[in-house]
């Protein structure tokens, strides 16, 4: 027997990718000192838009489940943080009523900071919170899915049944949440610090996904997405797997909600509704689910084109969005990234022979 | 020698139909055990019921000493028994290398293989494996391009590396040319060396080959059990497979 | 709603569609504005949303303020140059309203967006105007209570519409009255508002019930109603609401002569939709009816149908979009400047004009309009019939003395205006990255 | 205490709303097994075809019948150019028919206008009769139950008593076999489609003189009938009968005695719990292989 | 006229079944095909009947190219399937069962023919029984009456005694051969019960790895000949 044999593994990091990379982050964290400001700002919403879709594709794409309820997590990471604002900007800065606490609390009849929120005035605390928070719902929502061998189509209208039920929540408990009006007026924090940290946040999380996705553990989620029957039959509790990664993948959801938060300025209900949900899928459809790039290119791409375009087309983005939709699912299965990856290897292949 | 299998009294019904039925089997220690039986006798069915795919109707399925009836797939493999299906099962956007990886021993729990790596160890068992099933050439390439024998055989491979206790394989040679056949069953000869093994097998080739004792299944009950010499001059088996009615007593 | 549109539409959508048929589209070609020279223009942001939910109203308001930009560029424009309308579609989602102010202001650099239609969106772009210092003019009816140098409120606010309404409710109808509404801010601060009304006047309040926004299954509601026998329903409800709630009302063998509906937002736009028999006999209070019959508004009615369609109907906020563009022309006029400043301290306070309704006028302190209350009749028609209006016009209490007395905005004090003015300067300083 | 009985049968009527709207989405999910996410925008168009048909002369009655064609062709047109090629792929349906439904009300809205449109009841449906209650039990809304009756008895007849629905069992159960007793199985699915699609028209149309009418109205509706098959269970008709019934009621009785979101909530998370016992729903069938 | 297969490839996913079988069937003729399990006999059935077609090569019947037909349009052009293990719908009942075999014909009676029952009295009495119900010999009396309702020109029946009681496949002998007297019908015919082909059918074929390996008539057959391919 030879021992010490090796088989070529893709480079976690390869070269190119991480001079690429450094390029485009050093590009987007100087671009406020050259750039427009309206596009700043769009910025660091994209790159929070960015790391929603990989949350979206660690479960879709890695293990095969579709979610049409991940803007929950979403938008657990957003109230919490956006709550959290609002209370300390109020503190100090009088609302219309003149009052001490968030105004939607005063015209919903409070007086005074609810008991259960007087914690959320610490930010940290609130942002480490949401996240737990919306973890844990996660690991909820996958024991009783996952475990009763719930997947499939059932799972996709129970998770988009989750997020409206939110949606509703929020309206209804206005008193709690701003409701309709969403939370607004918290103060400005689209600087360069948060459009920085935005940035390495995503950093981190693009290394994580990568790391998840291509190392063993990466290897074993592909198998069970390729074939969850001969995973079981070879040991793999699937279902246990499944739930890790919907908490991760949850994990990552809120943490861009709760950056958004910071970055936007404004949040409400549509947050953590089903038509953001499913406008995730789509950037991740779009840029190539299965890739770790795929639901950044299909995020900047897909939302970047309909802030350029919809002020001037108006509903003919609307009909571009829904051809978009049949588009991808009819032809271009395997999105921008892997069409193109699937064409270079089939060059690779054309020219090696 | 102990029986490292037993079935007792085994009973299960699809959509009304019995598959099984009042079926009594047993497996030694380090056998190699082949299984006949035309269509229908409730070959895959058992392999079935014994990793825990189906919950039997009735009776009891004891491996290794322990009652193992009714538990989830993935707990029954960790007792040790791996299972080949009939239609290569494989993970297909995955390489031949890492087929074989995410099946090697151990590392199960989530939290496990989140911080395991690869070691030399592993890998060198990798290459081990790839050598014994010859495609040591193929190790990069991903699933989708082996042939069909090379994907039997992977999936044999995967079995080993996952070194069960007990292997169940079903048909492991079906649609393969005689020389693929010949050199499977010359696999599954190295493999029953250390492992206990049962073989759901139709061809007779093969089974000549390698078989030592025979099982024949017939409507869900053992028609004929022994060394395959005795087995094939049994009248009964005979007319299953070669036409004299299966109860007519001739 | 007319039958021959309506035909016509039938017809497209079986599939006959002659180009020279779609071209009379009213929504398919929205007729986007006339150019002037590039360069030589004023720019103006329009920010009502023509997708979504609330399209359906934003989109009149959307074409009274085109109508009346017209109306300025062909009578020679402001200060000698034409006016410039800026179009963003902010799809109804409250977020892409403060997005799209940001990006008329900081892109296209506009002296000032006539826009939204919602409170919530209102809310999401104020801290966007305050903040780069622009200005807003917004044309709907809402719960006032807010006071912002940089937002000019055209539409009626609770004083306007509710405190002659009620009583008079009380006195004509009866005293007890039950109140339903959507379940957010408007609703809900009409509603304390009507409740100190009753107390201060005699009424009694048997209920008050709030619906999710977009519910249309009101049989448990009407039932609760049913229960209590009220003489009035008071209801806050908005957009697809209303029409199934005034139908279901009906359903359940409820007519005026039972119990009337008296509201403060039921317009001759939700009539058309609900039909004329499900809202005959009910009420609404507002500062202007399509039947108001003034020459200023027999022109609005004639220009408007003429541009956008026959089976065009108009309603108040509508009104209200319409003169406060005027308005903001001949603020624009005056100040003789499109900075910022100039418009919110000298052009636009004290702006009068004659609106279709009557004559108009922007409050120096507060910032709201001074308007002419009435009450009107929905008739058989959809239209309503003014049953009582006020002989003078009202002006505009952001801060209703019932509830809170003695409070008021005031631009026009001195020691204010300072502080505003350093203190928009301030933000302008820190507020973003270049 | 009589409040209480008239929402009970205020509850039927709401059960019968639900009942009229799930089952065409129930027909194409139980036998194609796609989850047609354009469901709300099927009865959109039914209701439109309803205004359209009204402001030609015609009432209810007459949009029945029309509504359901419409719809019904819509549904041909959607599963020939689209659903066909992707039935080994649910989830990926999901995706293509929310396309589908965002289209339809861009191009509706192309069509009609963005204001909401005006459809009314039959003028012999007006009024009601007096229950227990304090109020009269509007007509209407005893015909929607009538309806929902019907459409059911309909339904059953075409998939338990007719030729269609024989090839329709068949096909749902084992689909090679179907083929090889001579069913274009293409073709069964292709009108099955249809008919579901046709049943959202009713829907529709006898839903439009009760709420309002908009480009917007569907998605509500396509919530209201996932939750409906998501309890009652896939490709059972007593699934959609037990589904409807166990929503509606509680969630009438619910928001009378709370509020309608706290209603939804409550059903919601039993909805959830009712799955964790019995995955495939109330009468769950496999789902097809 | 008759079935005409050439040289057809046919593949079970990426497996190779079939290396390019060719085979006739003329009108009249009654063909069984013999070999072990797994050598290709079901899916040379499944190829002609177009459940899995070939990959290369091609399929005539009554002169006309059908390698690409549909199923059903094989059922319609007149070739009947009788499937292994039945395959009954469980769910419905025997009436419909055969009604929705006429039906797949185009036949739009529901009067099942007297022929059926005239062959298979045994299936009018429980024709209101759910077909999964059936013991294994009505069921299979049922896929005969199934696919005869259809007054096939060419009937394909994979392995019709399997699993049944000597009595019942001495009756579903003679039905066949009345079958093919009397209804006009050639069938191809997949067996391993050597008594049975010897029995009713007056040619033979022998399959062995996916290839026709013998041919020939029947009394070619005896023991040691196919001992030779089949032995166990």
């Amino acid at each position: 027997m030879v021992q010490n044999r090796q088989v070529y593994k893709a480079p976690m990091f390869p070269l190119w990718a991480v001079i690429a990379a450094v390029g485009i982050v050093l590009a987007i964290a100087t671009y406020p000192f050259y750039g427009a400001a309206y596009v700043t700002s769009l910025l660091g919403k994209f790159l929070c838009f960015s790391i929603f879709a990989l949350s979206i594709d660690l479960i879709w794409g890695f293990t095969g489940i579709l979610s049409l309820g991940q803007g929950v997590y979403f938008g657990i990471g957003a109230y919490f943080t956006a709550l959290s604002l609002k209370i300390n900007y109020a503190a100090v800065n009088p609302t219309r009523y003149g009052g001490t606490i968030p105004d939607f609390m005063e015209w919903n009849g409070l007086t005074e900071l609810p008991g259960f929120m007087v914690p959320l005035q610490n930010l940290p605390f609130a942002i480490i919170a949401g996240l737990f928070f919306a973890t844990l719902l996660a690991f909820i929502f996958g024991v009783i899915t996952f475990k009763r061998h719930i997947y499939g189509v059932y799972c996709a209208v129970i998770t988009l049944a989750e997020s409206l039920i939110l949606q509703e929540a929020i309206i209804e408990y206005q008193a709690y949440t701003g409701g309709f009006n969403g939370i607004t007026d918290y103060g400005t924090h689209a600087q360069i610090n948060v459009l920085w940290l935005i940035l390495v946040v995503t950093i981190i999380f693009f290394i994580i996904g990568r790391i998840l996705t291509h190392s063993r553990i990466g290897t074993i989620l592909k198998s069970i997405r390729d074939n969850d029957t001969r995973a079981e039959f070879m040991g793999y509790n699937v279902a246990n797997y499944r739930i890790f990664v919907f908490c991760v993948s949850s994990f990552m959801a809120a943490t861009a909600g709760a950056m958004y938060a910071a970055w936007n300025g404004i949040i409400s209900f549509l947050d953590a509704g089903p038509v953001f949900s499913i406008e995730g899928v789509i950037w991740t459809a779009v840029g190539g689910r299965g890739t770790i790039i795929g639901p950044f290119i299909g995020a900047f791409l897909v939302k970047g084109s309909e802030y350029f375009l919809s002020g001037k087309l108006a509903w003919t983005w609307q009909l571009i969005m829904g051809a978009l939709f049949i588009f991808v699912v009819l032809v271009m299965r395997d999105g921008i990234v892997g069409t193109i990856g699937k064409w270079w290897s089939a060059r690779k292949k054309r020219i090696s022979n | 020698m102990t029986n490292i299998l037993e079935v007792k009294s085994l009973t299960t019904k699809v959509s009304g139909y019995t598959i099984l039925n009042n079926l009594d089997f047993s497996i030694q220690e380090n056998e190699l055990r082949v299984v006949l039986g035309p269509n229908g006798a409730g070959k895959t069915t058992l392999i079935d019921m014994i990793t825990g795919r189906y919950k039997p109707k009735s009776g009891k399925i004891i491996f290794n000493g322990e009652d193992i009836t009714g538990m989830a797939p993935d707990k029954i493999f960790v007792r040790g028994v791996s299972r080949k299906f009939q239609v290569p099962n494989l993970y297909e956007t995955l390489s031949v290398y890492d087929n074989i990886m995410v099946s090697l021993k151990g590392r199960r729990k989530v939290m496990k293989s989140l911080l395991g790596k690869v070691t030399k160890q592993d890998n060198n068992r990798i290459w081990e494996i790839l050598d014994f099933i010859m495609l040591a050439e193929k190790a990069e390439d991903s699933v989708d391009t082996l042939g069909h024998g090379q994907r039997q055989w992977l999936e044999l491979g995967m079995l080993v590396a996952s070194e069960p206790k007990l292997l169940l394989l079903d048909e492991p040679t079906t649609g393969m040319t005689k020389d693929g056949k010949e050199k499977t069953a010359e696999l599954i000869e190295k493999i029953a060396l250390d492992h206990t093994v049962m073989l759901v097998e139709h061809d007779m080739d093969v089974v000549r080959q390698i078989a030592k004792n025979v099982t024949v299944l017939a409507q869900g009950q053992t028609l004929a059990e022994g060394p395959l010499s005795e087995v094939v001059e049994n009248q009964e088996v005979k007319a299953v497979y070669l036409g004299k009615g299966v109860l007519d007593g001739t | 709603m007319n039958r021959r549109k309506f035909l016509k539409n039938s017809a497209v959508a079986a599939g006959t569609a002659a180009a020279a048929t779609i071209t009379d589209f009213p929504y398919f070609f929205v007729k986007r504005y006339a150019h002037a020279a590039e360069g030589d223009t004023i720019k103006v942001g329009i920010l009502h949303s023509l997708s979504g939910t609330i399209a359906i109203i934003e989109r009149s308001l959307h074409n009274a303020e085109l109508l009346a930009i017209d109306e300025i560029n062909a009578a020679g424009g402001v200060m000698g140059k034409m006016i410039e309308p800026v179009i963003e579609d902010p799809q109804s989602l409250v977020q892409v309203f403060a997005e799209k102010a940001k990006k008329l202001i900081l892109e296209d650099k506009v002296v000032a967006v006539l826009g939204c239609y919602t409170s919530a969106s209102r809310q999401s772009v104020l801290p966007v105007f305050e903040q780069h210092n622009n200005v807003l003019l917004y044309p709907t009816l809402y719960e006032a209570q807010e006071c912002s140098k940089n937002c000019f409120y055209t539409g009626c606010v609770p004083n306007q519409q509710l405190d002659d309404f009620v009583p008079w409710l009380i006195e004509n109808v009866g005293p007890k009255f039950y109140m339903i509404g959507s379940n957010y801010i408007y609703p809900k601060e009409t509603n304390r508002e009507v409740k100190a009304l009753l107390k201060a006047h005699g009424g009694e309040d048997v209920g008050e019930e709030y619906a999710p926004l977009g519910h249309t299954e009101f049989s448990t509601n009407i039932n609760k109603i049913a229960s209590k026998r009220p003489d009035v329903v008071f209801s806050d409800l908005v957009g697809d609401s209303v029409v199934a709630f005034y139908k279901q009302f009906r359903q359940f063998g409820i007519t005026a002569d039972d119990i009337i509906i008296g509201t403060p937002i039921t317009t001759e736009q939700e009539t058309a939709a609900m039909g004329p028999e499900n809202a005959l006999g009910h009420l609404t209070s507002f500062n202007y009816f399509q039947s108001v019959d003034t020459p200023e508004n027999k022109k609005f009615v004639e220009s408007y149908k003429a541009k956008f369609g026959k089976n065009e109907v108009t309603n108040a906020v509508m009104e209200a979009a319409y003169f406060q563009t005027h308005m903001l022309a001949q603020a624009l006029e005056k100040a003789g400047s499109t900075e910022a400043d100039a418009l919110i301290y000298e052009g636009l306070p004290g702006q009068e004009y004659m609106a279709p309704g009557g004559k108009v006028k922007i409050d120096e302190k507060n910032h709201h309009t001074w308007l002419w209350p009435k009450i009107g009749r929905a008739n058989e028609t959809g239209q309503f019939d003014i049953v009582w209006q006020r002989d003078d016009w009202v002006r505009p209490d952001p801060w209703v003395d019932l509830l809170y007395p003695n409070k008021d905005c005031d631009f026009t004090n001195p020691s204010v205006l300072e502080r505003l003015k350093s203190d928009s300067k301030d933000r302008s300083g820190t507020f973003e990255l270049s | 205490m009589e409040s209480i009985i008239t929402q009970f049968l205020n509850g039927f009527s709401v059960v019968a709303i639900l009942m009229i709207a799930a089952v065409g989405l129930a027909v194409i999910f139980g036998v194609a097994g796609v989850i047609n996410m354009a469901h709300g925008e099927f009865i959109m168009v039914g209701a439109y075809t309803a205004a359209v048909v009204g402001q030609l002369g015609g009432n209810t009655f007459i949009a029945i019948p029309v509504a359901f064609l419409v719809v019904a062709l819509l549904g041909l047109v959607v599963e020939r150019s689209i659903i066909q090629w992707i039935y080994d792929r649910p989830l990926e349906t999901l995706l293509a028919t929310w396309g589908v439904g965002i289209i339809l009300q861009v191009v509706m809205k192309l069509i009609f206008g963005p204001e909401l449109y005006y459809v009314g009841a039959p003028k012999i449906l007006d009024g009601g009769f007096r229950t227990i209650g304090l109020l009269p039990f509007p007509w209407y809304r005893l015909f929607l139950i009538v309806i929902a009756i019907i459409i059911m008895i309909i339904t059953y007849f075409v998939l338990f008593r007719s030729d269609l629905g024989l090839k329709v069992r068949a096909v749902r159960r084992n689909r090679t076999m179907a083929g090889c007793l001579g069913i274009d199985t293409a073709k069964v699915d292709m009108i099955i489609f249809a008919f579901g699609s046709g049943l959202a028209g009713v829907a529709g149309a006898v839903l439009a003189p009760i709420k309002s009418v908009s480009t917007t109205m569907g998605f509500p509706y396509a919530v209201d009938s996932f939750m409906v098959l998501v309890l009652g269970g896939v490709g059972s008709l007593w699934g959609v009968v037990a589904g409807s019934g166990l929503i509606g009621e509680a969630e009438t009785i619910l928001s009378f005695i709370y509020n309608s979101v706290i209603g939804k909530l409550l059903v919601f998370i039993f909805i959830v719990l009712a799955i964790r016992v019995f995955p495939k729903g109330l009468f769950g069938y496999h789902e097809r292989t | 006229m008759g079935l005409e297969v050439q040289g057809i490839d046919t593949f079970y996913g990426t497996s190779h079944i079939l290396h390019g079988v060719t085979l006739s069937v003329p009108d009249g003729a009654m063909i069984s095909v013999l070999g072990r399990n797994g050598v290709g006999k079901s899916t040379l059935l499944k190829s002609i009947i177009g459940i899995n077609p070939p990959q290369t090569g091609t399929i005539h019947f009554n002169d006309a190219d059908v390698t690409k037909e549909k199923t059903h349009e094989h059922v319609r052009a007149g070739i009947s399937y009788i499937p292994q293990g039945r395959e009954i719908i469980p769910d419905i009942s025997v009436y419909e069962n055969l009604v929705i075999a006429m039906r797949g014909k185009n036949n739009r009676s529901n009067q099942i023919p007297a022929f059926i029952f005239e062959y298979f009295p045994a299936l009018e009495p429980i024709q209101k029984r759910k077909g999964g119900i059936l013991s294994g010999g009505q069921q299979q009396q049922l896929a005969i009456a199934r696919a005869l309702i259809q007054e096939p020109n060419l009937l394909l029946m994979d392995e019709p005694t399997e699993g049944l009681q000597p009595s019942v496949v001495a009756e579903i002998d003679t039905i066949i051969k009345r079958i093919h007297t009397e209804r006009n019908c050639s069938i191809l015919l997949i067996e391993q019960n050597l008594d049975f082909i010897r029995d009713v059918t007056q040619q033979f074929a022998i399959m062995d790895s996916g290839q026709i390996v013998e041919e020939g008539n029947i009394e070619k057959l005896t023991d040691e000949f196919a001992g030779q391919y089949l032995s166990v």
